[in-house]
């Protein structure tokens, strides 16, 4: 299925919905909400059988004020691509866990937590993947700072 | 026939991810009752121990290279970077003009360098080249981006201290110009201060990123001044 | 707010609150961070009944060394060489996992001889790091002589890297635009010479480990993941290829050189940890094969497309890109805010992370002995996991 | 068919007067109580030189061996290829911190590995060397040796137990249901030997063998309890493949992860002299022991034979075996706890029982090779 | 700690005639079993593992010819500890519980840069300790990144000579060092830096110039 | 009778060289002892629970088992060592004695007995 084609249908399946510029491969913005429901779709539907979540990560934009929310799919049956993409409030991050569709999206989600502390609501054991529980704060986010970090000298 | 068949794999043709694909599918091991397999269980055993048998016996397949007793046929190969140095001619003279592409090529900070307008030749001068060896990854890209091939990797590796502060250190032996400089200056008096000799722990090395920002580069006793 | 986060203690007081003061049959016990098994400093804590596991948590974070967010301050040819530091068993597919996405992102051609380049070392790198499985795969089965035979047969191998490359273990030596250096002069034959030397070993290998009952007994129908769950949990590479699913970037989205080799695709069939076992074994020689083919037309051409004091500057937008390492599918994402070669994120699908996750499923029900093949028989790099 | 007559077969054309020290210490009792107690001390002397030399030797030459299979050398630089190596570890570990654990069973964990010695040292009092070089010979050997080397269990039972470690832990567990199941196998296989020798005495086995050794005198039989034997000795003495208790990769270092220094040192110690004892066992058993390679009824290749010393054939049959043991260690993988069990009683045991049965049948009816000139 | 005769015996061995040669032999004695027989602790968190520990024990390299192939598994059996990879902050207790259960005596040995000062992961980074020496007291320093196999041989010939030129008997701990106590629950990197940053300025009394200009493999000045 | 002393002699000379090495031990070795020192190795993370636990019956069953067939096995001593004596009818004795043991062993195979936890 050619690149067009293919957001054509998943635009179909998907309410509210976008295709989400500036990116190297079929790619939809969703509202948050929507996530588990659709994530369950792509999986059942025969055209597209995107089996396999192959990643999931956020990227904190600072200035919009919302962490961004990236799942990239993968169908091992056809092949072909595609990133979801839905974006959370920096400052009250919540979004639905897909944990029940793909497994290892518990892990993803606890990084995730772990690195922005976008909390997933239905995750099974939402717990620090990476770094201790007594950490205070969300590293990967832009204006995480802490007393180890320092700065390279200009 | 054994449990393992090392010919029992079976070619096929797979449709997966929108192309055909060949594939080799793995021997199945099966169980083919009681004496059957105590038999064929030892016998890949005595196998196993055929093949160990030549090793235990000779000494021929002995692979050992003995550092340090080779210490003198030992060669690296030479593209092999273990130490970053200066390139010098046969005079002793680098070719770095401290245009800092170095340090700004390395990734971590392992390069640090202080540069003076030259009293004789007005133009920027290395005055100090400070790498740090404990945190060097050799990554190359220092040499690589370097527009006057001022930089080479060594391959020597016998560098183990008692002390950490031993690690950071002057490339430079002096502190003055770029190689070709020195035969523009004509004036044999001005070519005796083209340069300042300066000893690989002269100055205070910021080791910046360290629980010891600040201390002497020496070993023992005061750091120089820089 | 609803939503509630754990911590590692409360997840031990949820699983059984009487083990923590002895008035259980079963008890919890840590595998790492520190034990031979532990490939590192992986860390699961086993709930044991017995010697049987009931539950294994793997504890992450020993060596999580925050790669991802260095990459925010650092330009892509600066962050290669830390994802030489990830997987450092395939650190060269890594490089060029990076600098592809980044070549792809900034539009940069690469002549057919880097990609050649790049193809022959990213398969004597695959078969190097296979080797250091299989004699880890032997060490951790109680087997010592084959852990020393394998870094027998690898030393070579680091010795040809060494040559070209100037590095044994962390190369940084592939860059957007092609390879650091050109190959060795040395090199077509040195490989030619090992291909040789390197046939035979396989065969003992065979005879040593392969048919050995023993090895069998501990390895068949142990763990075994389905191909539905091992694609649920995004598993990669020759885990994913053991439960049966023949993906391989190599064959499905052919980059480099690999449209023009020929070569089979080693698959199991259910998924246990012999054929876990078997798949990376075949693919040794699947590599030997590969790397016999690629000997053959060595194209001409410059090795690196693009100048040193050139900046690789990122367009903005999302990049994505993916290749196949030892270990399966390094995935690399980028997010470019524009104008920069800087990302503003970047972040790596590293493919031990997903085949870790089958341990929470496999273990339970097998006893420590059998934890161990399935941890080995997975290869586990920990620092790739934990990035 | 003739009827076994023990005589017969122990009638060899050398005979070999076995004289232990115990005896020699016993007939100069009532005279000399100077000259006994010289004797217990020669045999004192001569035990602890030979659980000291045996040790380190044995040592060394692991870890040589082992460098050899594995393509390498091996210790090199301590003394000329390395032969001082154990030396060093053993002054090492003798001045090395000794160490019991604050929530260990303090009195047990120290005795542990005195037991493990203890156990070893027992076994080589009655080991024969050659007719002259055995310390002592009871006229139950054989029952004896079955009851000290189960006793050893007890040191790594103990170890493990005490140290409050659950690695220890499980590894104690596990080597007690090992070591005592694979006794069963090993007493099996030496009741065959009893049964052809019909002596419960080591120097009485000895040369029951004169006419041939047992592993290839009596059709099969023999070679069958004697694979036995090895295979449940090395698991009784916890060697690879049947290193379970201290398997590195699975438990840590086992049942003695808490120990250091020169207590680790004794466990250390007793598991290589008690591969010595296997082999030297074996070779007593099922190999002649210190009897040199005759054939019932060729006097004259037996005379030639005898040229050679009875301790060198001693030394050479033990080497060997030690051998063989370490050329396993270094093939094969371990197995697991389960499958280790299942060997025992599912294979080894039934095959122990049939084997003990056709030895019954093979003395009954005397169907030896060389049943005597 | 310790009885009191044991404290006083290397003055009560002075006493008798010849004590002190007797001493002397003995000190040697057991500096050069003690340098000859170094067992490491299998321990390693990332690549250095792969060149520190593997490597050196395969054929090519071999530690078992300096009698440092036995790898233990369990810190009370190990004498030295080669801190391979890098250590970050998550990992600094473990390391520092491994020390301090490792039976005296015992040696560090920091190879490569993670491990020497954190390496690559210096700047910008929240989460990697910056050298193990903030948490352990480190004898050696191997440069490198990896350092390749014969770096940890020569490291471990700087070791030796190290072990052999201390003082066994009158001070106990090598180095006289002192056992650092134990790391409570709850304390961070912080908290023991301030320890090592004394520990670090003592160590600086070892003469590094004569150690290197003593020995065989002298004469590799820098530049 | 000597011999039995020289096992006794044995036993005094194991215990008195265990002594003397620890003494040496105790004299020269090093100590030092600091919290994490004491506490048990589990892999340089704390231990979660105590240790001696009720441990998993799998174990014990074997020692049960043992019990039987090692006692079997030392009546057959006797039986091995006067057997040229007794001959066939010791035989087929001992037979009707091992093979109840047998039945017994089938018995445990059968029931999973042997089937390790």
């Amino acid at each position: 299925m050619e690149a067009n084609e293919l957001q054509e249908v998943v635009l179909a399946f998907a309410s509210g919905a976008k295709v989400r510029e500036k990116t190297d491969r079929p790619s939809l913005t969703v509202p948050a909400a929507s996530l588990p429901d659709l994530l369950a779709k792509l999986k059942a539907d025969e055209r597209l059988s995107f089996d396999m979540l192959l990643d999931h990560t956020a990227v904190d934009w600072l200035e919009r004020g919302v962490l961004e929310l990236f799942y990239q799919l993968f169908s091992t049956r056809h092949g072909h691509t595609l990133t979801v993409s839905a974006e959370v409030p920096r400052e009250e991050p919540v979004a639905p866990s897909v944990s029940g569709v793909h497994l290892i999206a518990e892990w993803q989600e606890r990084e995730v937590y772990d690195m922005f502390g976008v909390l997933y609501e239905g995750h099974p054991d939402l717990r620090r993947l990476l770094l201790d529980d007594s950490w205070v704060g969300h590293p990967l986010r832009k204006d995480y700072r802490d007393d180890h970090m320092i700065e390279r000298p200009k | 026939m054994a449990l393992f068949d090392p010919k029992g794999a079976r070619a096929e043709t797979r449709q997966v991810a929108g192309k055909s694909v060949a594939v080799l599918l793995a021997p199945r091991l099966v169980r083919r009752g009681f004496l059957h397999d105590v038999f064929y269980g030892l016998k890949s055993l005595l196998t196993g121990m055929r093949v160990t048998l030549p090793y235990g016996l000779t000494t021929s397949r002995i692979v050992t290279r003995q550092y340090p007793e080779n210490r003198g046929t030992l060669k690296m190969y030479e593209r092999y970077r273990a130490r970053l140095t200066f390139i010098r001619d046969g005079q002793g003279r680098h070719t770095c003009t401290g245009c800092r592409n170095c340090e700004k090529a390395c990734p971590n900070g392992s390069i640090i360098i202080e540069t003076a307008k030259g009293a004789v030749t007005g133009k920027n001068e290395v005055q100090r080249f400070i790498w740090r060896f404990d945190a060097c990854t050799f990554c190359n890209l220092c040499v690589y981006t370097c527009p006057f091939d001022a930089l080479e990797m060594k391959g020597d590796f016998e560098h183990a201290v008692f002390d950490r502060r031993l690690l950071v250190y002057n490339l430079n032996s002096y502190a003055g110009p770029h190689a070709s400089l020195w035969d523009k200056v004509e004036d044999e008096e001005q070519r005796k201060t083209l340069a300042t000799k300066i000893s690989p722990y002269d100055g205070k090395v910021p080791l910046a990123g360290t629980s010891m920002a600040g201390c002497p580069a020496r070993a023992h006793g005061e750091g120089g001044a820089s | 707010m609803t939503v509630q986060a754990y911590t590692l203690d409360d997840l031990v007081k949820r699983l059984d609150p009487q083990a923590t003061e002895g008035a259980s049959q079963q008890y919890f016990l840590n595998l790492g961070p520190q034990h031979p098994a532990a490939h590192g400093v992986l860390r699961v804590m086993l709930f044991l009944d017995g010697e049987t596991v009931v539950r294994a948590i793997p504890v992450l974070g020993y060596i999580h060394r925050g790669i991802e967010k260095m990459g925010e301050s650092l330009s892509t040819r600066q962050f290669i060489h830390l994802t030489d530091r990830l997987d450092y068993l395939s650190a060269l597919m890594n490089n060029w996992a990076v600098a592809r996405t980044v070549e792809k992102a900034a539009g940069i051609e690469v002549s057919p001889r880097a990609e050649w380049i790049r193809t022959i070392m990213a398969e004597l790198q695959r078969l190097q790091s296979h080797l250091l499985w299989l004699g880890v795969l032997g060490m951790d089965l109680g087997a010592f002589t084959p852990f020393l035979w394998g870094f027998r047969d690898r030393e070579e191998l680091t010795y040809i890297f060494e040559e070209t490359i100037g590095a044994r273990l962390t190369m940084n030596y592939v860059l957007p635009g092609g390879v650091m250096s050109d190959i060795h002069p040395e090199f077509a034959a040195r490989v030619k010479k090992y291909v040789a030397y390197i046939r035979p070993k396989i065969a003992e290998y065979e005879a040593l480990l392969s048919g050995n009952v023993i090895l069998e007994e501990r390895l068949r129908n142990i763990g075994r993941l389905s191909a539905e769950d091992a694609v649920s949990i995004g598993a990669t590479g020759p885990v994913l290829r053991a439960s049966g699913v023949a993906l391989d970037l190599r064959k499905a989205s052919p980059y480099g050189a690999y449209d023009k080799l020929e070569f089979q695709v080693p698959v199991g069939t259910v998924g246990d940890s012999w054929d876990r076992y078997w798949v990376r074994f075949e693919e040794m020689r699947q590599s030997i094969a590969m790397i016999e083919q690629l000997l053959g037309g060595i194209p001409e051409g410059p090795h690196m497309s693009v100048k040193p004091a050139v900046k690789v500057k990122l367009p903005e937008g999302v990049h994505y890109g993916q290749l196949e390492t030892a270990r399966g599918i390094l995935g690399v994402f980028i997010a470019a805010a524009g104008g920069s070669d800087v990302p503003y994120r970047i972040h790596l699908r590293s493919p031990t992370f997903n085949n870790l996750w089958s341990v929470t499923r496999l273990a339970p029900g097998w006893r420590i002995a059998d934890l161990v093949a399935i941890l080995t028989t997975l290869d586990l790099v920990i620092p790739d996991i934990e990035r | 068919m003739s009827v076994f007559s023990p005589a017969a077969v122990i009638a060899a054309p050398q005979v070999f007067e076995v004289k232990t020290l115990a005896s020699r210490a016993a007939t100069a009792l009532p005279g000399s109580l100077l000259e006994s107690a010289l004797y217990v001390l020669l045999a004192v002397v001569w035990i602890v030189a030979l659980l000291a030399l045996t040790g380190l030797a044995l040592i060394y030459l692991e870890r040589k061996i082992a460098g050899h299979f594995q393509c390498r050398l091996g210790p090199m630089r301590v003394g000329p290829h390395g032969i001082f190596q154990t030396v060093a570890d053993t002054i090492k570990l003798l001045v090395k911190e000794d160490f019991v654990p604050d929530g260990a069973d303090k009195v047990l964990h120290v005795v542990a590995p005195f037991l493990a010695l203890t156990a070893t040292i027992l076994l080589l009092v009655i080991l024969p060397l050659s007719p002259i070089l055995q310390a002592a010979d009871m006229n139950i050997g054989v029952v004896y040796v079955t009851a000290i080397s189960g006793f050893g269990v007890m040191g790594i039972l103990l170890g493990g137990w005490s140290s409050n470690n659950k690695w220890s832990m499980i590894g104690a567990m596990r080597a007690g249901a090992q070591i005592i199941s694979y006794e069963i196998s090993a007493t099996l296989a030496l009741l065959v030997v009893v049964l052809f020798a019909g002596t419960l005495r080591l120097s009485g086995i000895v040369q029951s063998q004169a006419d041939g050794w047992w592993i290839w005198r009596a059709h099969g039989v023999g070679v069958v309890a004697f694979v036995i034997y090895v295979i449940a000795s090395t698991a009784e003495i916890n060697r690879t493949p049947f290193d379970i208790p201290e398997g590195e990769s699975e438990l840590a270092a086992g049942f003695h992860t808490e120990y250091s220094g020169i207590r680790f040192a004794f466990f250390f110690l007793a598991e290589f002299i008690n591969m010595f004892l296997v082999a030297g066992f074996a070779a007593t058993f099922f190999w002649g022991g210190w009897m040199p390679f005759h054939v019932g009824g060729l006097d004259g290749f037996n005379s030639v034979m005898d040229l050679v010393p009875a301790g060198a054939w001693f030394a050479a049959k033990t080497s060997a075996l030690v051998f063989l043991v370490m050329w396993f260690r270094w093939t094969f993988p371990r197995l697991r706890v389960d499958q280790m069990m299942r060997l025992e009683w599912k294979i080894l045991l039934p095959v122990g029982f049939v084997n003990l049965f056709a030895a019954a049948l093979v003395v009954l009816y005397g169907l030896y090779f060389f049943p005597g000139t | 700690m310790g009885l009191k005769i044991i404290d006083d015996f290397p003055g009560v061995a002075m006493k008798v005639p010849g004590g002190s040669v007797m001493l002397g032999v003995m000190d040697a004695v057991i500096n050069w079993a003690r340098a000859n027989s170094l067992w490491p602790l299998s321990f390693g968190t990332s690549c250095c593992a792969i060149e520190m520990l593997m490597a050196t024990g395969a054929p090519h390299q071999d530690m078992a010819r300096f009698g440092a192939e036995v790898a233990r598994p369990s810190p009370r059996q190990a004498d030295l500890l080669v801190v391979a990879g890098t250590i970050v902050k998550r990992m600094a207790p473990t390391l520092r519980t491994l020390y301090e259960q490792m039976a005296e005596p015992r040696y560090v040995m920091a190879t490569g840069a993670c491990a020497i000062s954190g390496g690559p992961f210096i700047y910008n980074n929240y989460s990697v300790v910056r050298g193990a020496d903030e948490i352990i007291p480190v004898d050696v320093y191997v440069p490198g990144c990896p350092p390749r196999p014969e770096a940890f041989f020569y490291a471990l010939l700087t070791l030796q000579r190290m072990i052999r030129s201390g003082d066994s008997l009158k001070s106990r701990h090598v180095h006289k060092r002192p056992v650092m106590s134990a790391l409570p629950a709850g304390i961070t990197v912080a908290d023991i830096q301030e320890e090592l940053r004394d520990l670090l300025e003592r160590d600086s009394a070892v003469d590094v110039e004569k150690e290197a200009a003593a020995g065989p493999w002298a004469g590799k000045g820098y530049c | 009778m000597f011999d039995y002393f020289l096992i006794l002699v044995f036993t005094g000379v194991a215990a008195a060289m265990v002594g003397v090495v620890l003494l040496i031990a105790r004299v020269i070795a090093p100590r030092g002892w600091s919290r994490s020192k004491g506490r048990p190795y589990e892999c340089g993370v704390g231990t979660i629970g105590p240790t001696w636990i009720r441990f998993n019956v799998g174990y014990y069953l074997f020692a049960l088992l043992f019990l039987v067939f090692d006692v079997e096995a030392a009546f057959l001593y006797p039986w091995a060592l006067v057997f040229r004596e007794v001959g066939l009818t010791g035989l087929i004795e001992v037979g009707i004695f091992v093979l109840v043991l047998i039945v017994g062993l089938a018995y445990a195979w059968r029931k999973g007995a042997l089937e390790w936890v």
